[in-house]
């Protein structure tokens, strides 16, 4: 239903360009989205899963934490990008008209990623996430300059290569799943799946397995594949690298879990694949200490933290003990958040100040002192420091590896992150303080610190993970560690 | 208008953190009067979703370190009360202050209440964050912000070990409670046990200020506003020594020997390290910041000495060293704290920190002096203040270790320890004479020396104040000795009386020697009355005499500079402008410069290797799609083969 | 498979891996475009022979539509916007020609190296089709890894996509309709939106070298 | 009833003791320059003549310099009630310390350490260059001399297993004074002395050319009953430090005060001549060495330190514990 709703805002945009007319849809398709996406997220969490029309769609915890995510990033992206791309246009840098395509590409991914978590079929799922390429290779490109452009096509081309790997495995699965499902759409369905798992074909189910983790990999933006990721984020308006790196990062992830829930149950055993994310995760973490250290490009920056926090992500669910798991639904949650709320804020920050090289921003504090604050909560989320709840996530991920016996990865990874928090911090810092360039114009609203309502949060559930909170993430681990 | 109201919110606020401080100190003295220890927490969840708590617990040894931070709150409160001041008159928001200010002193309630893992990493953290904050509030030098970023830095690189041994031991004993842990420790194999110890050590020794983890000290203690140095060096430098207690001391228990000898070489280290570049320091607040280190190497001694006793099983000098440790705490975080303030005083009213433009300053601001005067006699262990008597009971415990050893070459190096104690003592003699002679005695040295005024009211009262204190725990030893024996009766198992009826009489030597020494003071005073006195110039060969001919700061301490080149890479550069003949000597430019030994040769190269590296790795992105895609096409092959 | 004899089917292959082959020797973007679209033609032959023999409407009809979508409106698009940017030659980097040619034929050792444990497997020819196609996919790969010319790069996705269509065939006797229809019209759709982008690019570079776009760094 | 009585004797001993020091310590002073000069060939001053010179100056008027402040003033005196802190820890003729105790023999030290604080300041009162001079040398030597003469004392300790001045006197009755770690550690502390002492070769007690000087550079400005009184604790110091000597070398004559009356004398005029023999010694080795450099003066006390340190070693070689 919200799909549908998604799609008829989407292609309601195209009616007007007209600016009050905009705003009235978007609110109202975002009402109506919340409403309906909220109901169906009530209903899984107490049924522990939730069906509509004979299973078409079809949601459990994992989906359900998914498809809250989405929301609520949604939410807040588009109202920030209301005021945002008015901007835009006002500065001349996009014509009037562009708006409504902007917000259509919008609608349409929002629909695609919707549609990925709501279906209980890998072979609709990946038409999904081609789907999403595909709706967001326009708003990469949508400045249309020479950058824009490159972006574009780097992003599109790795991309499409990547999901094609991900078809290829799918089809692995399906020649592997068919003999005992039958040749129809159930072969795909990963609520049998877990259920004759064990009687898959080895052979077959490895190489889906590994195609698979490898294409989805790449969208996900794993190191090494994660190439496309930093020009993607750092050329697409704003508000879509927030979407992009908050939620699209992490509904190619959610298709990696569905198949990491079924390759537990085979007979490679849960060590197999555990073993892939793990080393995925590392690797990414690895490689982004140096991308962060030596940064100058402020969005850039913000992309390769998102890789990281991919790679922690894979690390907590690769590690597969209860706590690492449970860890990492929670960090996914509080990622996005935290990512969500930086983009924007570097957002309106590289719109006031019209770069983003970090070495020309200068001085925040004394002319946006609130931009500051902000920026500065951003900062603590974004490097799990307490009390913001991505140490508690961090922290029982890490515990997680030195329960299966890997104190000397826990300690690298503890020192990774520790580099990445010096680089951030150093990047940080440069950019509060100093004399600023008499460029700017001073002075901005209050309502600034509204931006860091998801930050307080963070920082909420940093102190304090309420009750309902956390047996719906205790839903999410049964489902990933138990199967269905 | 705005002035006046943001002048009262400083009062308001000010004052409630010291009310908070006088109740807290009550609430302690009942409590360890009644002796019915507090232990509670809050609820949480963790992954499993079985309830932990966010626990805490106060013992003796907890309130013990409660008393201090709660004097130094106090204390560094009153006087920011009046420090503060100054910012108002700047127009410089005093909020992030005020904030940050009470988040920091929350925290290290926290660390020291904490009574499990989780909720130490948790304030642990928050401390350093907050503390972080508190140095970068004079942020319109950029040098000031360097050392805060120096300082998290660090802390965080120390944190890396803490947490990793935290995790550790977490999933070895399945709990994050300190008791558990306490119990668990035994199943650790031998290996397992150091490695941990070393976590601990490396993580809570950066914090504490150990050479060769020290080097953020000095920059972040001089850069911070003076309030916030008094309690960075009294107080929270003293919380990592708690941990040091609690967490190895009653956690890891007894470990093998070298435990000791390892808390005693790095304590000897650090001690003459800190003292020696305390000597050639003409910063004044970077020269107390080093000689902060010195006091924790001297308090890593005394644990040294304490391990060390207790893996000998030696009680007697066990119990001597913990005294001189506890006592040395005390009375270090007193006179350290009330030394900042003068120097803030100072620091306020001339506008610089460097010695070498200071002068004259004690008949401008006497009262300032008169404090000043009374810190370095106690900070340089000299009778009849506090600081000589922690170190006598010291060298008392590292005697009878000595006594008691049957043989080994220990009984060399023990005494060899007392031997460094005192080379320090004489360099912290020098150190401080230096500190005060050359700012409040002789001549200004500087046009803004001259225009010095005493400073405000409080800023006066609250460094007088410790004073009397300082004077007091020495006048009264019985009461200072029953606030040392809440923690002993915790570290220790046997009874704590003996110690009291064994240590009475040196204690109470100290006071008949301070009353003794004021007694025939004033006799000689009263029996050289007479005689008139006339006031003229200094004789100086019958030329008229400029301040520029006063011995410099660094001139003081030349000697020692040439004495220990080596050991401070000191290097000097004179050049001299000859007008044609060899004979008359137009002018002479002097300059000398000391290396940061350890930055130089143990921390650039890791910065830089460190940068090498990321530059390495960021060629991986040199934008050609083409290579993207090659990695693409190898990772499959390789996952694949891999895989398979 | 049973229906088509074993040869045939072989030679097929044959066909298809040879035309892979040629299409990384190419030395001119037009003939790869027609050796691809030869190769097209040959897989959508391959499932319309299937879909007769086992008479499944709906594979016959994916077989159409294959034909008619792909080996027809893709090679048009993409001449259009070859004449538009007046390119002739693939831009060669990294390898030339003939050395890409040895690798190409590395990766099909691997492909076959790959795929080995799935001889066990009972449908007969299954293995070697298998490993043609992740051959094909590879060569896709490697194809858009050393040719600069956007276009070709765009013919290398084609290619990996004819390899998972082959790889389709073997696995999936006609995979499930919405699949099968939902990746055809997202190759489609993809298609088309490169065609947009290569379009964009001829605007701000005035030529289609992707190797002029290494702006983006670190 | 009783314990009153204990406590007056204590006190009234503790003064005799005082008053005595202070009593003998010119005489010290002048029997030293009466041998310097028998050494320069020269007639020299009565041996009374200190006596004469602080009276004098005590009738003095004072100069102050007029960048003084009460330190100025303050430093002759507490120096001097430092000092005599000092002379309440050494064991007398009869081996008897008014203030023994525990680790007294730290206290020693830290007194004179105490002194030396107070002085270098009131070197600094003057803004001056010739007291910045005095001050910043005297700081050099001091820290050089601290651990020399501590671990010295220490050695000594360990011998005799106790802390305290007056025990270690007591118990050193029957060690064999050709003990080699006594020997040594009696070298160090010799040493120690001759700089505490400023004697040459650390330091000349009656230049008066500025260069060359470190103590009279720190007095340079003062006069009358404050140089007095300076120039007074110098000489109880003195003292001190040869008495501790002499209880060290040979301690036997220590009578305790029970022996009446005759035995007190006798044991003073023993400890006396020891004294003096001593103070002979050092005229002696004054008038033949020359004043160093002042960078030679860490050589010496090097020296110094060394030989405690191998006292200490040789120590537990003979005792067979390393």
């Amino acid at each position: 239903m919200f799909i549908g709703v998604a799609v008829i805002a989407a292609v309601g945009m195209l009616i007007s360009a007209k600016v009050t007319y905009l705003k009235l849809l978007n609110s109202l398709a975002l009402v109506l989205l919340t409403l309906s996406g909220g109901w169906t997220i009530r209903q899984t969490l107490l049924q522990g899963s939730y069906g509509y029309g004979s299973g078409i769609l079809y949601w459990d915890a994992l989906s359900a934490l998914l498809l809250s995510v989405i929301i609520i990033i949604a939410v807040y992206v588009i109202l920030f990008s209301l005021g945002y791309m008015e901007k835009e246009v006002h500065e001349k840098k996009l014509p009037r008209t562009s708006l409504k395509w902007y917000y259509f590409w919008i609608w349409i991914f929002i629909a695609t990623m919707l549609l990925v978590v709501s279906t209980p079929n890998l072979g609709v799922l990946w038409v999904g996430i081609e789907g999403t390429t595909l709706a967001t290779t326009l708003l990469v490109g949508f400045y249309r300059n020479k950058k824009a452009v490159e972006a574009a096509w780097k992003y599109v081309i790795l991309c499409t290569v990547g999901i094609s790997f991900a078809l290829l495995g799918t089809m692995l699965l399906f020649a592997a799943a068919a003999p005992h499902l039958g040749q129809s759409l159930t072969a795909l369905d990963w609520r049998m799946l877990p259920k004759i798992a064990s009687q898959l074909d080895p052979n077959l189910f490895r190489l889906g397995v590994l195609f698979t983790v490898v294409g989805y990999g790449t969208k996900v933006g794993f190191a090494p594949m994660h190439s496309w990721l930093p020009d993607a984020h750092s050329q697409a308006p704003s508000p879509v690298s927030a979407l992009l790196s908050a939620v699209l990062l992490n509904c190619a992830l959610y298709a990696i879990l569905r198949w990491y829930t079924i390759a537990r149950l085979t007979e490679l055993g849960p060590d197999f694949i555990g073993k892939i994310l793990i080393g995925f995760g590392l690797l990414s973490l690895a490689l982004m200490v140096g991308f962060i250290l030596m940064q100058k490009d402020v969005k850039r920056l913000l992309a390769y933290s998102s890789v990281e926090h991919m790679g922690i992500l894979a690390l907590g669910f690769g590690l597969g003990t209860q706590e690492a798991v449970w860890g990492a639904s929670l960090h996914l949650l509080l990622h996005a958040l935290t990512k969500a709320n930086l983009f924007v804020i570097i957002g309106s920050l590289v719109q006031k100040t019209g770069t983003r090289q970090i070495p020309r921003i200068r001085g925040i504090f004394k002319v946006w002192p609130f931009t500051g604050i902000v920026m500065v909560l951003g900062l603590l989320g974004i490097t799990g420091t307490p009390p913001f709840g991505t140490f508690r996530s961090e922290l029982s991920i890490l515990s997680g590896l030195y329960k299966t016996d890997h104190p000397i990865l826990g300690f690298l990874t503890i020192l990774f992150l520790t580099l990445i928090f010096a680089g951030f911090l150093f990047h940080f810092l440069q950019m509060f303080y100093g004399k600023p360039s008499g460029r700017y114009q001073a002075g901005e609203s209050v309502s600034t610190l509204a931006l860091a309502i998801p930050l307080l949060v963070v920082l909420f559930l940093g102190l304090f993970i309420p009750q309902s909170l956390n047996q719906a993430l205790n839903q999410v681990v049964k489902v990933i560690l138990g199967g269905v | 208008m705005a002035n006046k109201e943001s002048q009262s919110v400083r009062q308001l606020l000010m004052s409630l953190c010291i009310v908070l401080a006088g109740a807290g100190l009550v609430w302690g003295f009942v409590t360890s009067r009644s002796g019915d220890w507090v232990q509670t927490g809050l609820k949480f969840f963790t992954g499993e979703g079985a309830e932990r708590w966010l626990s805490w617990k106060v013992d003796g040894l907890t309130m013990f370190f409660l008393f201090i931070l709660l004097l130094g709150q106090g204390f560094s409160s009153l006087y920011a009360l009046g420090y503060l001041k100054e910012y108002e008159e700047k127009k410089k928001s005093l909020w992030p202050f005020y904030v940050n200010w009470f988040l920091f002193l929350g925290s290290m309630f926290g660390v020291l209440l904490a009574d499990d893992g989780f909720s130490f990493l948790l304030t642990w953290e928050m401390m350093s964050l907050f503390s972080f904050f508190l140095v970068l509030y004079e942020n319109e030098d950029h040098q000031n912000r360097r050392s805060a970023y120096i300082y998290l830095v660090m802390t965080h690189v120390a944190t890396v070990f803490l947490t990793a041994a935290t995790l550790f031991l977490y999933t070895k004993t399945g709990s994050f409670a300190f008791e558990v842990w306490a119990s668990g420790a035994p199943t650790l194999t031998t290996i397992q046990l150091n490695l941990v110890f070393l976590a601990f050590f490396i993580g809570l020794g950066t914090k504490a200020g150990f050479v060769p983890f020290h080097i953020w000290l000095p920059h972040a203690h001089s850069a911070a506003p003076s309030p916030v140095s008094s309690l960075m060096s009294g107080v929270m430098v003293k919380v990592a020594l708690y941990l040091f207690l609690r967490l190895v001391w009653l956690t890891l228990g007894p470990g093998p020997v070298w435990w000791g000898w390892l808390f005693l070489l790095v304590g000897a280290l650090s001690a003459f390290v800190g003292i020696l570049s305390a000597s050639v320091q003409s910063d004044l607040k970077k020269l107390l910041a080093f000689s902060t280190i010195e006091n924790v190497g001297i308090l890593g001694i005394a644990l040294g000495s304490a391990f060390l006793a207790r893996s000998w099983n030696n009680d007697w000098a066990m119990d001597l060293a913990l005294v001189a440790f506890f006592w040395h705490t005390l009375q270090h975080m007193l006179l350290k704290s009330l030394l900042f303030m003068e120097a803030g005083n100072i620091i306020q009213a001339t506008h610089t920190r460097n010695l070498e433009r200071l002068g004259g300053l004690l008949k401008r601001m006497p009262k300032t002096a008169l404090g000043a005067l009374i810190g370095i006699l106690g900070i340089t262990a000299l009778p009849p203040l506090g600081g000589f008597w922690g170190e006598l009971i010291l060298f008392q415990s590292l005697w009878t270790n000595t006594l008691n050893l049957t043989n080994g070459w220990s009984k060399v190096v023990l005494p060899l320890a007392i031997g460094v104690l005192a080379l320090v003592g004489g360099l912290s003699i020098a150190t401080f004479v230096k500190w005060f002679g050359v700012s409040f005695l002789g001549q200004a040295r500087s046009s803004v020396t001259e225009r010095a005024t005493e400073a405000h009211f409080v800023q006066v009262l609250a460094p007088l104040l410790i004073c009397g204190l300082a004077v007091l725990s020495v006048l009264w030893p019985s009461a200072t000795l029953a606030l040392l024996n809440l923690p002993l009766s915790v570290l220790r198992t046997s009874d704590v009386e003996r110690i009291r009826l064994a240590l009475g009489t040196p204690l109470n030597l100290s006071s008949s020697y301070l009353v003794l020494l004021i007694f025939l003071t004033v006799i000689v005073v009263l029996l050289s009355k007479r005689g008139l006195r006339r006031v003229t110039a200094t004789w100086n060969c019958g030329a008229p005499l400029t301040p520029s001919m006063q011995y410099t700061a660094g001139g003081l301490t030349n000697p020692i500079r040439v004495l220990f080149a080596k050991v401070l890479g000191s290097r000097r550069h004179v050049e001299g402008d000859f007008g044609g003949t060899r004979y008359s000597l137009r002018s002479l430019r002097y300059e000398g410069r000391i290396k940061e030994v350890f930055e130089d040769f143990l921390y650039r190269p890791l910065i830089r290797g460190l940068v090498w590296l990321a530059t390495q790795i960021r060629k991986l992105q040199e934008g050609s799609i083409h290579l993207y895609l090659g990695y693409l096409l190898i990772t499959v092959i390789v996952v694949l083969i891999i895989g398979r | 498979m049973a229906g088509i004899s074993e040869n045939w089917l072989n030679l097929v292959l044959l066909v298809l891996l040879t035309s892979g082959l040629s299409i990384v020797y190419s030395n001119r973007v037009q003939k790869a475009l027609n050796w691809w679209t030869v190769q097209t033609i040959a897989v959508s032959l391959l499932i319309l022979a299937q879909g007769v023999y086992h008479d499944e409407p709906e594979v016959i009809f994916v077989g159409v539509l294959l034909l008619i979508g792909k080996a027809g409106i893709i090679p048009i698009l993409l001449r259009r916007v070859l004449r538009e940017s007046k390119t002739a030659w693939v831009g060669e980097i990294y390898l030339k020609r003939a050395t890409s040619l040895v690798v190409a034929g590395a990766l099909t050792i691997i492909a076959y190296d790959v795929t080995k444990p799935l001889m066990a497997l009972p449908q007969a020819g299954f293995r070697n089709g298998l490993a043609v196609a992740i051959a094909l996919i590879f060569f896709g790969l490697l194809l858009m890894m050393i040719r600069k010319v956007a276009i070709v790069q765009v013919v290398g996705i084609l290619l990996i996509d004819n390899g998972i269509f082959l790889a389709g065939f073997f696995l999936t006797q006609g995979m499930p309709l919405l699949v099968e229809m939902g990746s055809m019209f997202d190759i489609l759709v993809g298609i088309v939106i490169i065609v947009i982008l290569s379009k964009q690019m001829l605007e701000n570079y005035d030529s289609l070298n992707v190797d002029h776009m290494r702006s983006l760094k670190g | 009833m009783d314990e009153l009585y204990a406590v007056l004797t204590r006190l009234l001993m503790g003064l005799g003791h005082l008053a005595l020091i202070l009593v003998v310590a010119p005489l010290l002073q002048g029997f030293i320059k009466k041998s310097k000069a028998f050494w320069q060939m020269r007639q020299g001053p009565s041996i009374l003549q200190p006596y004469r010179d602080l009276r004098k100056m005590m009738k003095k008027e004072e100069l102050i310099s007029e960048h003084a402040s009460w330190i100025f003033l303050l430093t002759p005196r507490v120096a001097f009630a430092a000092t005599l802190m000092a002379a309440l820890v050494i064991p007398n003729a009869w081996g008897w310390a008014p203030l023994s105790g525990w680790g007294d023999l730290f206290l020693f030290g830290a007194s004179l350490g105490l002194v030396r604080l107070f002085l270098t300041l009131a070197g600094l009162e003057g803004a001056g260059t010739f007291g910045g001079m005095g001050s910043s040398r005297e700081l050099f030597v001091g820290l050089m001399t601290e651990p020399a003469l501590l671990l010295g004392l220490i050695v000594l300790a360990f011998i005799t297993e106790t802390t305290s001045l007056q025990g270690m006197a007591a118990s050193l009755l029957n060690v064999s004074p050709i003990f080699i770690p006594r020997i040594l550690a009696l070298i160090t502390l010799g040493m120690v002395s001759v700089a505490e002492m400023g004697r040459i070769p650390m330091d000349n007690p009656d230049t008066h050319l500025e260069l060359t000087m470190i103590h009279e550079g720190m007095l340079l400005e003062y006069t009358g009953p404050s140089l007095a009184l300076l120039n007074f604790s110098e000489q109880v110091k003195q003292l001190l430090l040869l008495i501790l000597l002499t209880q060290i070398i040979w301690p036997s004559g220590l009578i305790t005060g029970g022996d009446g009356f005759l035995g007190i004398l006798w044991a003073l005029g023993f400890a006396g001549v020891k004294v003096a023999v001593l103070g002979f010694f050092f005229a002696t080795a004054e008038s033949l060495f020359v004043k160093r450099r002042l960078f030679r003066a860490p050589h010496f006390l090097a020296t110094s330190t060394a030989s405690a340190i191998l006292a200490l070693v040789s120590l537990w070689i003979i005792r067979g514990q390393i």
